[in-house]
Parts: C-alpha cells; structure tokens; sequence
C-alpha cells in the first residue's frame, strides 16, 4: 500500500496540474487568479508531503518556512491583483 | 647650353601655350618655333639629356633625322603661326586656339627630339588630341569632321600605347636605342601600322583625313597636312627595327597598301570639287607612296638604310610643298593678288610632281637610286597621278571663291603672313636641298607629258561629275559607314544614340542627312568599276 | 620615443575630437566651426608629415589595446597605410575647405561637419589599422558616419539613398564581419603582415580559406562597388557634392578597395592567394566592373550618375592590379589608390560647381559651359583626360603600370583588351562633355544662375579646390618619378610586399 | 568588511521605508539611496575583483536554514549594471514625473525593485531566488500600473498573472529539488548535482518557470504590451533589468549547478527557442508602429541572443575557449542592459514633447532634439551590434564559438538578427531625420537627456572598449 507521504504528494501534484490546466484556460481575471491560488496550494501540499520524515520523526522545520513564506506571497499577490482589477473597473465606469 | 636649348625645344611652347591663354601675339605663337629653328640649326647631333624626374624619366636627344624633321616641321609652324596670328576670324583667333596650335607644336616638337618611348608616345598624344581644337569649327559638318578625326586618333593612342607595352615588356627598357636589337612580335607591328597608319591615312584608315581638311581651317590643315602627319612616319622610322629579316611579310604588306593608297587617292583626288578636298587625298596618295616605300625598305633589309635616307629627303619635301599650298590656298582667298598667288601655287605645284631642277624631282632620283628601280612602275605611277592631282588642283583653285562673308571676315591679310609665304616658296622648291637636284632626268619629264595628256582625256568626263555619290565626297566610305547606327539598349533618357557625340552625325543636322542620302548614278557605278580594275592591276608588277 | 609610437592615436585625435567638438557647436558659430575644421585638418596634416618620416626610416609605430581574448585594437603604420593617410589627409583638407564654402548658409552645418570628421577618423583608422580586427570595426565606423551625410539633405530622394547605401554596406559588412571571425578562429589573431600572414600558414585546410576569401571579397566588394555588388553607388548621388566627393575619391569607396589590397597582400600574400586559384577570380570580377561600369556610364545624361558610374569602373583597377601577380602590377594598382582619388575628387568638385552656380545637372545642358566657368571647366578636363588614361596626368601611369605587370605576369592577353576597352568608353563618355563645355556655344540660358560676385567665376573656396586637385593630378603625373612621389611610395610598397 | 553585501540589500529596504513615512523628501531619499548603492556595488566588484568571490551568512545562521548571500563576478558586474542603470534612471525618473503624487506613487515601489534586484542577485539558495522573484515581480506590477490607464493596467494584471504562474512553477522545481538533495543552497547543490530523472523534472520546472519570466520565445507575448504602455524609466528597468534576472538565474542554474545533470539537447532546443526568438523579435520590432513598442519586441530578440549562447558554451571544452564565450555572454548582457534603458529613457524623451511616439510621425525630431536622437542612435548601434560596442565583441565571440563548437549554423540566425535590428534602428533614423516637425522648437533636455545619454555611451563606447576586464573578472572570479 502506497505510504502517506506519497499519497499527500500525488494530491498536491494533482492540485498543481488542475490549478495550472485552470489557469491557462481561464480568460477573465477572477477566474484565474482563483486557480492560481489551487496551483499554489498545491505546490505547499507538496512541501509539506516533502517535510514528512516518518511516523515517530520530528517534520523537516526547512519546508514548513518555505510553506508559510510562500502563502505569505501569494495572499499579497492576491490582494494586489484584486486591486488593480478594482482600479480596471472604475476606469471602465468612468 | 645645347641641352638648355634642346630642353626649350619642347618647354617654350609649352610655356607659351600656357601664356596664350591670357595674353597672344604674334610674339607668343612664332617665338617657340623660332628656338626650335635655331637650335635645330645650331645643337650638335646626338646632343643628349636625360631627366630622371620627369614623367617616368624621360630622355631626349637631337639625331640627324630628328634635325631634319625638326628643321621642316619648325619652319612650318613658324610661317602657320605667323598666319594664324594675323588672322582675325572667329575660330582662329581665340585663346582656346592658340593654346592648342602651341601645345600640338609642343607634342610634335617633343615626339621629335623624344629619345624613349613614353615621351615620344606623350608627344604623339598631345599633338594628335590638341589638333582636335584645330579641326573644330561651328559649322555642322565641320564639327562631325573634328569628332571623326577624334576617333580615329583616339584609336591610334590606343593602339600605340598596347604596342608600347608589348615592346617595353619585351625588352624591359624604354629607350629606343634597345629596340633594334630585339625581335618585334607580329601583334606589335601590327598595332604600329594600325596606329601610325591612321596618322598616315593608309587606305581604309584615310576617312578622317579629307573630311577633315576640307572642313578645317586652312591654317590648320597646313600644319596637319605638313609636320604632324609626317610624324607618323617618324614613328615607323623610331619604332620599327629596320633591316631586321624577320619584318619582310610586313614590308610586303606595306607596300600592297601603300599602293592601294596611292591609287584611292588619285582616283579620289580627280573627283573632288574643292580644292583643298583635291589637296587632302593627293596627301592620302602621297602617304601611299611614302608608305609603299617604307614597306619596300622593311621588305629589302639589305638596302634599308638608303631607301630612308631617300625617303625622308622625299617626305620633307612633301611636308614642306603641302603645307606651303595649303598656306598658299588660304592667301588665294583672302588676297587682293591672287594671281600673283596662283603662280606661286603652281610653282609650288611643278615643284611637286617632280620638275627638274626642283627639290621633288631630286628625292625622287635619290628614290629611284636607292630602290634600285625595282619599284619603278610605282614612282612612275605616282608621278603621273601627281601631274594629274595638281592640274586638277590648280584647276580647282580657279574656281574658289574669294573668302565669303560667313567663313572669315574677308579681312585683307597682314603682310606678314604674306611676306613669310613667299620666302617660303623659294625653300619649298628646293628642298631638301638634295646636290643631286642639278640632276636633270627625262623620265620625269616624261611621265609629266603623259600625265598632262591624261589629264586633258579626263576632264571630258569632270562634266559627269558634278552631282556625285555621297561615297565620293570627302571621307568617301565614311558616309556608308556612319549610316550603321549602333541600336543599342544604352540611350540617353533625351534618347540621343549612344555615341552621339563621338562619331555620328548629329541627330538635329537632317540637311547632312538627307544631302548623304546613297544614289547610285552612274559615274558612281563607273568609278568603282575603274578603282576596283586599277587596283586589281596593281598587283601584277609586285609580285612578278 | 614612447611618445612617438603613439602618433598613429594622434592622428585619430586629430579629426576626431575637432569632431566631437563641431557637434556640440551651435549653429550660428560658424568661425569657430570654420576654425575647428582647419585647425583638425591642418594638423592632421602635420602628424602625417611626421608619420611619413617615421615609416620611411622604418621606425616602429604600434598601439595595442586588448579589448577581450583574442580581440587586440591594434593601430600600425606601415608604407601602404602611409600612402592611404597622405592621400586621405590631404584631400580632406582640400574638402573641408570646398564644404565650408559649398553649405554656405545651409541648415545643420554642425551635424554635418560633425559627421564629416568622424568620416575621415574612420578612415584614417581604416588605414592604420593593424589586423583584420581593427580593421572591421573601423569598416562598420565609416559607414555609420556616412550614413548622415548622404541622408544630410533630408529629402525623401536622400533619406531613401542613405537607406539603400546602408543596406548594402551593412549586408557586406555582416558577410565581412562572418568571413573574419572565421579566419580568426581557425588561424589565430590575423595580422596584417607584410607578404601575408597565412602565406607562412601551410597547414590550413585551402578550401576554407577559399570561403573566407569569397566572403571577404564580398563584404569588401560592396563599399568597392564591385558589380553586382555596386548599386547604391548611383543612388548615393543625391548627397551633397563635398560629400560625393569624399565617398567616391577618399572615404567609402577607397575603403573598399583598400581592404581588398589589405587582404590579398597582407592577409593572404599574393603568391599564396594566386597558388589558392583567388586572383582569377578577383582578376575576373574587376574585368567585368571596369567594363560595366564604363558602359553603364555613357547612358547616363545626368552628370554626377554619369561620374558615379565611372567611378564604379575606375576604382576596380585598384583591385584588378591587386589581382595580377607580380611588384610592376602592384605599383599600378597601389599607385591608383591615389591617382584615382585625386581626379575623382577634381570631378566632383567641378560637378558640384556647375551645379551651385549655374544649377546645371545634365550633361547636355552643359554647352558651352567652359566660357561661364573657365577655371572649374579646366579642372575638369585635366582630370577628365586623366580617367582616359591621356599622359602626362596620373591616370596614364596607372593604367602604364598595370598594363606591364600583366605583360609580365603573362596575363596581357585579357588584361590589356580590358584596358583599351575601358580607355575607348572613358573617352566616348568623358570627350563628350569636354566638346559641349569648350568647342559648342552656349545654347539656351543656365536653369538657375548665381549673379558673380568678386573677380572669379565663383567664390574662391569653391573655385580653389577643384583647381589645387587638378593641378595635383597633373603634378603627380609629371613628376611622377621624382622622390616621394606616390609613384616612389608605391614602388616602396611593392618593394616590402616582395 | 562583508557587510557590504547587506548594505547593498538594506540601504534601498530602509530608504523605501523611508519614502512613505516622508513623501516629501521621497525623490532626494532615493537618489541618494542609488547613488549609495551604486558606490557599495562599484566597491563590491572590486573586492570580487581583488579577493575572489564573497559568501556572507545572514545572522550567522549556516547556509541550509540560513540565508546565504554570495556573490562572484558574474552577479557582480549584473549588479553594477543594474545600479548604473538605476542610479540614471532615477535621475531620469526625478525630472520624468512631475505631478508629485505620482512621485509619492513612484518612489517606494521603485526602492523595493531595486532592492529586489540586488537581493536576487545576492542571494545564494533556491527558496531565496523564488522570494525575490515574487518581490520583482510584484513592485513591477505595481510600476507597470503606475501610468494609470487601461492598457497599462490590463498589462499590469496579464503581467501579474503569468508572474504568478511563473514563479509557482518555479516553486514546484524547488519542491522538487528538496525533495531530491534536501537542500536549497546553489553551492551545495552543484556539487551533488547527478542526472536522475527526479533532478531533470525539477529542472523543466525550474526553467518554465524562469522562461515564463525570461519571455523566451514562445511565452514572449505578454512582454511587448506590458514593457510599452509602463513609464519610460520603469520600462526601462523592465526591460534591462527585471527580465535579465531571471535569465541570470536561468543562466546560473543550467551552466553552474546543474551543468553535469544536463543533457545537450536541452540547452538545443533552448538555443533553437533563442533563434526563433531573435528572428521573431525582431522583425515585430520592424512591424512596430509606436517606438517603445519596437524597443519591447527588441528586447524578445536579443533576449534570444542570451540563449544561442547555453548550446555553444555547453559544447565547448571547459577552459579558456568556454570562458570566452561566457564572458561574451555576459557582456551581452550587460550591453544590452545600458542600451535598452538608454533607449527606452530617450523614447520617453521624445514621446514627452511630441506627444506621442508613433515611428511613422518622427519627423524633424533629429532637427528639435538632436541630443535625444543621438542617444537613440546609439543605443541603437549597440542593439545593432555595430563596433564599437560591447555586443559587437559579443557577436564576434558567439560567431567563433559557435564556429569552435561545430554549429555553423546559428551564425546565419545571428547575421539575420544583425540585419533586421539595423532595419528598425534606421527606420527611426530614417523618419527622424526626415522632414516635418513632430516637436515644435529645439529642445534640450538635459535633466532627462544627461542620464540617458550617459548609459548610451556605456552601451556603446566605455563598455566596448573596456570589456577586456570583464575576461579578466569572470576567470579567477567565479564560485562555481
């Protein structure tokens, strides 16, 4: 039977390709910024798989850093995007 | 101080031509041929020098021949320039004019006294380029005769210059005391006769000659009839390593065309209505015979050295007859005396065709001694054709109008011109001053009667002649030639021909096209007929 | 000692910084513009004074300064650079003059003289460069500082024949460029060496060399307008006359011609460049240009097209007397660099005067021209009869040299034809002019007249240097073996290459 | 005294601090912060240059938990570009922006590109590459969205979104990485590198990631929009900088860390891709109407001139032959980093006074601003690769290495290349010395003109001459 670690990997793999497939199809800004954001959370998924190091084991600290560091990114990138598609909006009912 | 003066012999009118630009006179046109008189009076033979500097270094030198054609040609355009001085009409009396009558002196001075190749071949092309200048007139016709003469003489340059290449690669020195030695290869000598030949008008190579002195002032054909067409003899004389074995093909050929050359002349000669037309191709006759003789020199190694002494003495006497009826020619027309000009004319005349007691008559024995009269059929037909030229001249002459209005401003000409033409007479009568001229021959004399005679049979048919075939005018086949435009792609976007100023006529001068227009009336038919039968002839006696 | 190896930079310095100076100008200073030029000229002329005593008693002037592995700037002086400078030089100073006189109240005069000093920098950089390298990089300089020039005018007519000049001579550059990167990777920093630098190379495979020979050619060929690589010749005619001038007699078109002696006598070495089988080739291509060029010329009506072409023809019997072995057909060659230089530049000079005070442009409406503008009509026609090859002007020494040498190198029988073929179509398109401007009278009045002013025919600075050029042509002519005559220093040249 | 390694970081952290707590001294704050920068990355080369490269450990911490921050010559001379091009642009930027709230807008996010710049260039782990990305690419964003109009923004949001994409693919490799080696840091990295498959997907993702970012031939195509409707100095830093980073990390990872995992054909098709590129790039710069247009698309192509290089240098033998050619990369590099800004500052000149910057209407421009078209023309020379600049030296080299390595064939790519660039440079030229009067009367610009005419002449005439150092540099300065 396939270990946990590796199952949490595979699911953060798969995440990553949805998130990605999304992303690349979706044309309007919403849309993708959300399937980016399931792209990311994938990628932490996989982070954090990584970090598992057995059972009894204390969890690799180095990815956790990485995860937290990157979720930090992404939520401002969010905000940011969202921003300027707020700005788009007004100048368009402008 | 004879390198000095033999140095000034080239450098004065040079000079000269330089200064005529801004200030002329009588002064400026004689002074240069004055110093050439006298040094050539006075420097010591084979007086040499040599500049390093100059050009690609360059050597002049004064030998016996160079003395006597510097003598000649020296006095001619000495009494010309005087002439050209006192002439007051338009395209004479001009800067530009004087500057080319002095800078063709320069050329032709300077080929004389060139001792190596490069200068002589400068000298050939200043004179043959500047006497362009002289040729030119307003007129139509007389422009198309400049450009004429301008490709033929471009030609010559070029086929000299290749000449000069093969030979100086040949012997790797310019000078042409080295030439005798070596062996002239076949493609030099032929590119030598082509480009002498064309300043010696050998048949076929003549057109520009006629059409040119017809049309050209008669000052100018003076000097072009005189000294610088005698260069081209020169230039054999120089270039070609007589009593060499291995030139006889090439003396054979000479004379065949030679002969040719006489006979075209003749028959040419009798069919021209104005009188300098009649004295141009008597000058492509004269030239025949002169190059028939040289060809027989070439052909006959052993006895070279006779034969051209013989034939300078019989070309300066031309140069200096020629000239002197051409300067004779022009006072006819401009004088009040003509009568007084005619008899000079044909003193000048007698003196020709070979009178006793006369300088023609003397070159023509020191010929006859020379050939040993192997070629006695031809100096007797030339003297009979001479006879016939130069009653058919004085004939002509009779006829020219006086000086009109359009060509000159009909001034009565200076006294100075005047004075100088009949001293020249009596020079031009005796020249060279052969001992042998006391020698009184009845063949001449003879050969004279017959011509007279002949002459009195043709003038029944001159009445034939008035209207004649554009192939009989002055520059005979030329007509024929020119109507071959080149139809090329290469136009002027004012589409003119691609040539249009070189050789052919002019677009705008329909006239001259149209008066050229070919007619084949009947003395044309019969002309050619009697040409192509004389010179078939001429072949027999040659190779007996 | 030090101090004097570094003359070649001077010499540079000399027209470059005047240059750079000029561009900061404003418009309106015009004695100082004036004064910047003939200081930079004049003492330009004055290295080059020195630098021909330097190189005659064979001191070693050499500058090097690394740019990268393997890529040395290198500025060297040796006899054919000298004789390259001199002429440069000297007829820079005679230009600069005529431009100021010629742009006389005209827009942009700064940008202009601006770029016309860099011009001769790159050319005097071109000439003294000491390996292929250099030699390169100053090809590309001299295009980019002509580029303005030709499209000075502004005109769409001039804008559109700058664009075309920088088409090809950027194309030949890039091939240029290619051919010797590839030499270089193959045989090592080239050198210009005195008898060639891969003569002393046996071991390299010919047929590459062969490529990079082609690809060399071409890229030279361009600026040297060989057919069919001389297009942008008759386009480039819409530049003003200085201009025309400098591009036909000094700058671009000499450039070209000057490589191609470069590489085939101090890259390859002649010998080595025959035994590869390349001299026919360069032999035939020159042929074919001469005669074209000459062909092409007779057609044209308008005046500096029709100079245009014959430069086109004149220029390659530099290269046809590089591509015939032996010292007598390299004097020729050489000795033509300058020769042709000298009455070119007389040419246009004249063109440009009719053109300004008269406004003629078209050889049919010269007639009779030589009586309104006597002095510039005898510059002319010295240096018209001196492209026909007449003695005693120069062009007849060159073509007298070449001719000997294919005598000698066995190569008369299709040298000497394209010789006279070329002389006879000079004339047909040189006499011509000279009858109209002499002999005819003057048919209709001048489409543009200048009232005259003074005593001469023009002012003086436009008057002046045709003459001083013609005079030049016809003084090198005669004198032509006297000491330090540029016939002297070509047969010095032949003498080291030998 | 390494220190100077943080200080290059801390000084533009603090001063955009700064900026937003004092607005009104923003401009003066941060030129002084440039110009300390510059001093600091100036001293920094010559220390590389003097002792060799620099580790400094952030804290004290090992590398590993740590942050490391290294620098050698390759990354520093990029820094000393940068900081030239910054500190100019600055001054530029002072005098471009004249209403004072887009200053206020302005000054902080500029500080923070610069300090994400120097970090990335600093920094000497893979997580570290990935955090500044994200820190580059957002303050660009922010830049790009500066000049506030629709096309900007939706240029913004586009470049936002595929920066995120970008640099979440590029997380995933580091993923990848750690999983396979259980570090981060390049150097340790380098020398465990080994060819399993495990590295060679983490490596695809890695270089996706960056090629997103790098704007390689294909994924070029949010590049043009995005680089021309931002503000002429921040297109500027965009083009010469933000772009060149990820290449430089590219770069970094395929030549030095990763160089034994690799296989040539990889670095082919990178080099195919860098083909396409400059051919594609460069015959859009010579459709483009507008000028900053055309510099955008000339940014694509010789952004591709940077990827011919990787399949040449990885044939090569290490040694002085593969020195060579990487030294002429970086000098591209470099080059073009000069000449791009200077180009785009200079079309910012001339879009200021005549309003707009469409090709087509340039006429009289070289009559009434001489100085702009002049610094044009030689950024333009240097794109062109025309001596004596440094991309001529480049060409030369990548010409004989190429040549070295047996593919003749990337030499036509490059020819073309040269070809088309000269087109469009003198399709300006060409309309700018035509007649008309796009710009009304002479202008001299010079607060504007100074700087950009100072990094033209880097691009084109100090650099060419000088770049016989940068061989010197990069052969006894590198770490890896």
């Amino acid at each position: 039977m396939i270990s946990q670690q590796l199952l949490y990997a595979i699911a953060g793999i798969g995440l990553f390709t949805i998130g990605l497939r999304a992303t690349l199809l979706h044309q309007q800004l919403l849309p993708r910024l959300l399937s980016l954001n399931v792209c990311g959370a994938g990628v932490f998924l996989t982070f954090i798989a990584i970090a598992y190091q057995g059972p009894d084991a204390v969890a690799d600290p180095v990815p956790h850093a990485l995860v937290l560091t990157g979720i930090v990114v992404a939520v401002s990138a969010l905000a940011m995007a969202v921003a300027l598609g707020r700005r788009l909006r007004m100048l368009d009912d402008e | 101080m004879h390198e000095l003066l033999l140095i000034s012999i080239p450098a004065l009118p040079l000079i000269m031509a330089m200064v005529s630009l801004f200030k002329r006179s009588w002064l400026t046109i004689t002074m240069a041929p004055v110093v050439a008189l006298v040094s050539a009076l006075s420097i010591s033979v084979d007086t040499t020098v040599a500049i390093p500097w100059l050009l690609l270094g360059v050597h002049w030198h004064l030998d016996a021949t160079g003395q006597l054609f510097l003598l000649f040609s020296a006095l001619i355009w000495l009494v010309a320039g005087w002439y050209a001085s006192a002439e007051r009409s338009k395209p004479i009396d001009t800067p530009l004019y004087h500057c080319l009558f002095l800078t063709a002196m320069t050329g032709n001075f300077l080929l004389i006294v060139a001792a190596d190749m490069l200068s002589f071949y400068l000298g050939f092309a200043m004179m043959g380029l500047s006497a362009y200048g002289l040729i030119v007139k307003p007129s139509q016709q007389a422009r198309r005769a400049a450009r004429v003469y301008l490709g033929f003489t471009l030609v010559g340059e070029l086929a000299l210059f290749s000449a000069l290449l093969l030979i100086v690669s040949n012997t790797g020195s310019v000078l042409f005391d080295e030439l005798a030695a070596v062996h002239v290869s076949d493609l030099a000598m032929a590119l030598l006769v082509l480009g002498f030949g064309i300043k010696l008008a050998l048949p076929g190579l003549h057109f520009w000659l006629p059409l040119s002195y017809s049309t050209a002032p008669l000052i100018s054909a003076a000097v072009l009839s005189g000294p610088m067409m005698k260069a081209g003899l020169l230039g054999w004389i120089r270039f070609v390593p007589t009593g060499s074995e291995n030139l006889v093909d090439w003396g054979q050929l000479l004379l065949v065309l030679g002969s040719i050359g006489l006979l075209l002349g003749t028959l040419l000669a009798l069919l021209q209505t104005r009188a300098s037309a009649v004295l141009a191709y008597s000058s492509v006759a004269k030239m025949g015979i002169m190059s028939a003789l040289f060809g027989f020199a070439l052909a006959n190694p052993a006895h070279a050295q006779a034969v051209i002494a013989a034939l300078l003495l019989f070309a300066m006497h031309h140069l200096l007859v020629k000239s002197t009826l051409f300067l004779g020619l022009h006072s006819y027309r401009q004088t009040r005396a003509r009568k007084a000009v005619f008899v000079g004319l044909a003193i000048l005349a007698l003196s020709l065709l070979g009178l006793p007691l006369s300088g023609g008559s003397a070159a023509k024995l020191q010929l006859a001694a020379a050939t040993q009269d192997e070629l006695s059929l031809l100096l007797s037909l030339s003297a009979v054709a001479t006879t016939l030229m130069m009653l058919h001249f004085l004939q002509r002459v009779r006829q020219t109008k006086p000086a009109a209005a359009d060509e000159t401003d009909a001034s009565i000409m200076g006294t100075r011109p005047w004075a100088a033409w009949w001293l020249l007479l009596p020079i031009a009568w005796w020249a060279p001053f052969a001992p042998a001229s006391i020698a009184f021959d009845a063949k001449s004399l003879l050969l004279i009667a017959g011509g007279i005679l002949l002459f009195l049979v043709i003038r029944r048919y001159q009445t034939q002649l008035r209207r004649l075939p554009v192939y009989c005018r002055p520059g005979d086949l030329f007509h024929l030639l020119a109507r071959i435009r080149l139809r090329s792609p290469l136009r002027y976007k004012s589409n003119q021909a691609l040539l249009p100023d070189l050789l052919l006529p002019e677009q705008q001068s329909a006239n001259d096209a149209k008066s050229s227009q070919l007619s084949l009336t009947t003395p044309g038919v019969w002309w050619f007929v009697v040409t192509a039968l004389l010179i078939a002839a001429l072949f027999i006696p040659i190779y007996l | 000692m030090e101090l004097f190896s570094l003359l070649p930079l001077f010499i540079l310095l000399s027209s470059l910084l005047p240059g750079l100076a000029i561009f900061m100008l404003k418009e309106e200073s015009h004695g100082l513009r004036t004064g910047l030029n003939l200081f930079g000229a004049i003492a330009k002329l004055l290295l080059v004074g020195l630098l021909i005593w330097g190189v005659f008693h064979e001191k070693l002037l050499e500058l090097r300064w690394s740019l990268g592995p393997g890529l040395e700037l290198v500025l060297h002086a040796d006899a054919l650079s000298v004789l390259f400078v001199t002429l440069s030089t000297v007829l820079w100073l005679v230009t600069t003059i005529y431009a100021i006189g010629y742009l006389e109240n005209t827009p942009h005069r700064s940008r202009f003289f601006g770029f016309f000093s860099l011009c001769v920098t790159a050319t005097v950089g071109l000439a003294l460069a000491g390996n292929l390298f250099t030699f390169v990089i100053f090809y590309e300089l001299l295009t980019l500082a002509t580029y303005p020039l030709v499209a000075h005018k502004g005109s769409p007519m001039a804008v559109r024949g700058a664009r075309i000049y920088l088409a090809y001579t950027l194309a030949g550059g890039v091939l240029l460029l290619i051919g010797a990167v590839w030499l270089q990777t193959i045989a090592g920093p080239i050198d210009f060496v005195q008898g060639g630098i891969l003569s002393g190379m046996q071991e390299l495979d010919p047929w590459q060399l062969r490529w990079i020979f082609l690809l060399l050619i071409i890229g030279l060929g361009v600026k040297a307008a060989l057919v069919p690589l001389h297009g942008w010749l008759p386009q480039a005619m819409v530049a003003p006359a200085p201009v025309s001038a400098l591009l036909h007699a000094v700058a671009v078109v000499k450039a070209g011609a000057f490589g191609i002696v470069r590489v085939v006598y101090d890259v390859y070495g002649v010998e080595f460049a025959g035994s590869l089988g390349l001299l026919a080739f360069l032999g035939a291509a020159a042929s074919i240009t001469i005669v074209y060029g000459s062909v092409k010329a007779l057609s044209q009506d308008n005046l500096k097209r029709r100079l245009a072409y014959s430069t086109v023809s004149q220029v390659s019997y530099i290269a046809l007397g590089t591509a015939i072995v032996g010292p007598l057909a390299t004097i020729g060659g050489v000795v033509h660099l300058v020769h042709q230089g000298v009455m070119k530049i007389t040419l246009f000079f004249a063109a440009g005067n009719y053109a300004e005070t008269l406004g003629v442009h078209r050889v049919s409406e010269m007639d009779g021209i030589g009586r309104r503008m006597p002095g510039t009509t005898l510059a002319f026609t010295i240096a018209a009869l001196g492209m026909i090859g007449i003695p005693p002007v120069a062009g007849f020494v060159s073509k007298w040299y070449i001719g000997l040498g294919a005598m000698e190198a066995g190569a008369g029988w299709w040298v000497i034809p394209v010789l006279l073929t070329s002389s006879l179509l000079n004339a047909a398109y040189f006499l011509p002019i000279v009858y109209r401007a002499w002999f005819k009278p003057m048919t209709q009045a001048w489409p543009e007249e200048q009232p005259i002013q003074g005593r001469w025919e023009m002012p003086a600075a436009l008057l002046w240097p045709p003459l001083v050029t013609a005079s030049l042509a016809l003084l090198i002519g005669v004198f032509a073996a006297a000491p330090y005559s540029p016939l002297e220093w070509a047969t010095l040249i032949a003498s080291r290459e030998y | 005294m390494n220190n100077l390694i943080v200080w290059v970081i801390g000084i533009p952290l603090l001063a955009s601090l700064l900026t937003i707590i004092w607005p009104r001294r923003a401009n003066v704050i941060a030129l002084l912060t440039a110009l300390a920068c510059l001093l600091a990355s100036i001293l920094l080369t010559y220390q590389v240059h003097a002792g060799g490269p620099i580790t400094h450990a952030l804290g004290g911490w090992a590398s590993g938990l740590g942050i490391a921050l290294r620098i050698d010559a390759f990354s520093a001379l990029l820094l000393l570009m940068a900081m030239l091009v910054v500190s100019a642009a600055s001054f530029y930027a002072n005098a471009y922006f004249a209403d004072p709230l887009k200053q206020v807008r302005f000054w902080p996010l500029w500080l923070m590109l610069i300090v994400a710049i120097n970090s990335l260039l600093l920094s000497g782990d893979l997580f570290n590459l990935y955090v500044t990305l994200e820190l580059l690419g957002l303050s660009a964003v922010a830049l790009t969205a500066l000049s506030d109009n629709r096309a900007a923004l939706q240029a913004a949001i586009r470049y936002l979104s595929i920066g995120l994409l970008g640099s979440l693919v590029f997380l995933a490799g580091v993923a990848f990485i750690y999983a396979g080696y259980g570090t981060l840091d390049l150097l340790q990295l380098a020398e465990l590198a080994r060819p399993d498959a495990l590295t060679l997907v983490a490596l695809a993702l890695l270089s996706a990631g960056l090629l997103i970012k790098a704007a390689l031939f294909p994924m070029h195509f949010w590049l043009p929009a995005a680089h021309a409707s931002a503000p002429a100095p921040v297109s500027a830093a965009l083009s010469a900088l933000v772009v060149k980073v990820s290449v430089y990390i590219l770069v970094r990872l395929w030549l030095d860390v990763f160089d034994p995992a690799l296989s040539p054909a990889a670095t082919l098709l990178l080099g195919i891709l860098g083909g396409m590129a400059v051919i594609w790039g460069s015959w859009q710069a010579l459709l483009a109407q507008r000028l900053k247009l055309m510099a955008a698309y000339s940014t694509v192509a010789q952004l591709g001139y940077l990827f011919l290089f990787l399949p040449v240098i990885v044939a090569l033998p290490a040694g002085e032959l593969r020195d060579n050619a990487f030294g002429a990369l970086l000098l591209l590099a470099l080059t073009h980093g000069f000449a791009k800004s200077a180009l785009f500052l200079g079309a910012g000149v001339i879009q200021q006074q005549a309003g707009h910057d469409r090709i087509a209407d340039l006429g009289g421009t070289a009559r009434a601003l001489p100085l702009t078209t002049f610094i044009i023309a030689l950024a333009g020379i240097a794109l062109v690769g025309l001596p004596p600049s440094g991309t001529f030296l480049a060409k030369w080299q990548l010409i004989a290495s190429s040549i070295h390595s047996q593919q003749w064939w990337w030499i036509p790519v490059i020819a073309a290349g040269t070809l088309l660039a000269t087109a469009y440079l003198f399709r300006v030229l060409g309309h700018a010395f035509g007649p008309g009067d796009s710009v009304g009367k002479v202008v001299n610009w010079g607060r504007e003109e100074i700087p950009a005419l100072t990094l033209a002449l880097f691009a084109s005439v100090i650099l060419g001459l000088g770049s016989a150092g940068i061989w010197d540099l990069i052969v006894d300065g590198r770490i890896y």
